[in-house]
């Protein structure tokens, strides 16, 4: 999540309430990064171990892991950028 | 001592709705990383860079998502674009 | 979500604590109507786009989209009515 | 000024508890649409309207996750009836 | 959930402070109890009905269902003491 | 009455960086609960009793849950163990 993708129009605001907005939106930024990581480890977990012979990660499985992770941070960047690209489009046609 | 004084519900309610908009914009957000995922990457993994196909897929379906929900947003009667 | 869902036994309250009470109501409204609307344009859209070899939602996609979410508003609001009646017999029930 | 009081922790609780249980019903309401739409409604949405056959399994839907909420609210001992 | 899974190395806190965060604790595990609750009638729900000919659960469901709960219970008390194993593996290790 | 004094501020993020810490974990042990449970649990439920099968499955997915959060953990740089 991009600070940028917060924007929008707000009304003007005092010092102490811009600090607090400004708090807001950075605590919902640090859960909203919690999340994201439940749900990586969620989805890579699912897509890529399967058997449960031992109880240890095989390479196998980590390098899966490892590549599932890369993939979804680099597809989740891409969304970010087009979704930034839409959203200034939309506050320009207002 | 600003905060405490006679209009704090009023105040209250601005920074809750903006609290809102925001849980809004970034559940939107999450949704539609996942859903296009799940619509545009191959799941075995074998590499861990997105292929041309994939990028191409992934760009179209952010902008098809975003018309989904401008169109859901009229049937809703908010009018709101894509927000 | 009907406010008639949230009903119940509540204690008497202050004229203060009833404000608020109803703020918090009208505030868990909004954050689930926000939900809704997200929910609903991630089922419509994941049941009704399939193919991604254009930019734009092809006239079939958007009518399967709007039929979605008809269907899905009509639904709601038919469990919706069902739901409240098997509130009323359990309060009765009590 | 009553509300910043002694008994200003007790309050909070209160209002807390009734939070939540609104967020439950909310929840509960919300699972139990997105599952009977799952289980009853055809998904080509050839139609906008539900049918009789939709409709009939909605109610019937209903009442069983009514019935399940009851039976596992049981089992958890919380004995509260649906709720 | 279980309260020594909150743990964690928590800063000196005052007396009026302490009360706080065990509320807030408190609150977070009753919250945590109730979503447990949908999403164990959800779960079995959806496993365990599957026709709707009739109106009342059948006989067969609702022994379907029991076994459902008593099965995930039982499934969620073991993970809770794995996971607490490897938690404080995982605080000794520091 | 020292609860809204000047670094009330503070303290508001002092708990609510705790808050969300601990949601973080309720997410994880869910999600993981779940997880598991869709790995290793027959779903025609036949029995309201694990055996011994499914506790040794159970035992592993959670070892290995608990691995893959700290993998991905180290990509995002965060170096939490698995926290």
């Amino acid at each position: 999540m991009d600070k940028s993708m917060l924007g929008g129009d707000m009304p003007q605001l005092s010092e102490e309430d811009n600090v607090r907005m400004s708090t807001m939106i950075d605590q919902l930024q640090i859960r909203d990064s919690l999340r994201m990581y439940n749900s990586l480890v969620e989805r890579c977990f699912t897509d890529c171990v399967d058997t449960f012979k031992h109880k240890s990660l095989q390479k196998q499985e980590e390098s899966c892991v490892r590549r599932c992770a890369e993939k979804f941070l680099k597809h989740s960047m891409r969304v970010g950028m087009r979704f930034a690209e839409l959203n200034q489009g939309a506050a320009t046609q207002d | 001592a600003s905060n405490d004084t006679a209009s704090s519900l009023e105040k209250e309610q601005i920074f809750s709705m903006a609290e809102k908009e925001m849980e809004y914009r970034v559940e939107l957000f999450n949704k539609l990383t996942h859903t296009c995922f799940n619509k545009c990457v191959e799941k075995k993994y074998k590499e861990s860079e997105l292929n041309m196909g994939e990028n191409s897929c992934i760009d179209r379906c952010v902008s098809k998502y975003w018309h989904v929900t401008n169109l859901v947003g009229q049937l809703l009667g908010s009018g709101r674009p894509g927000m």
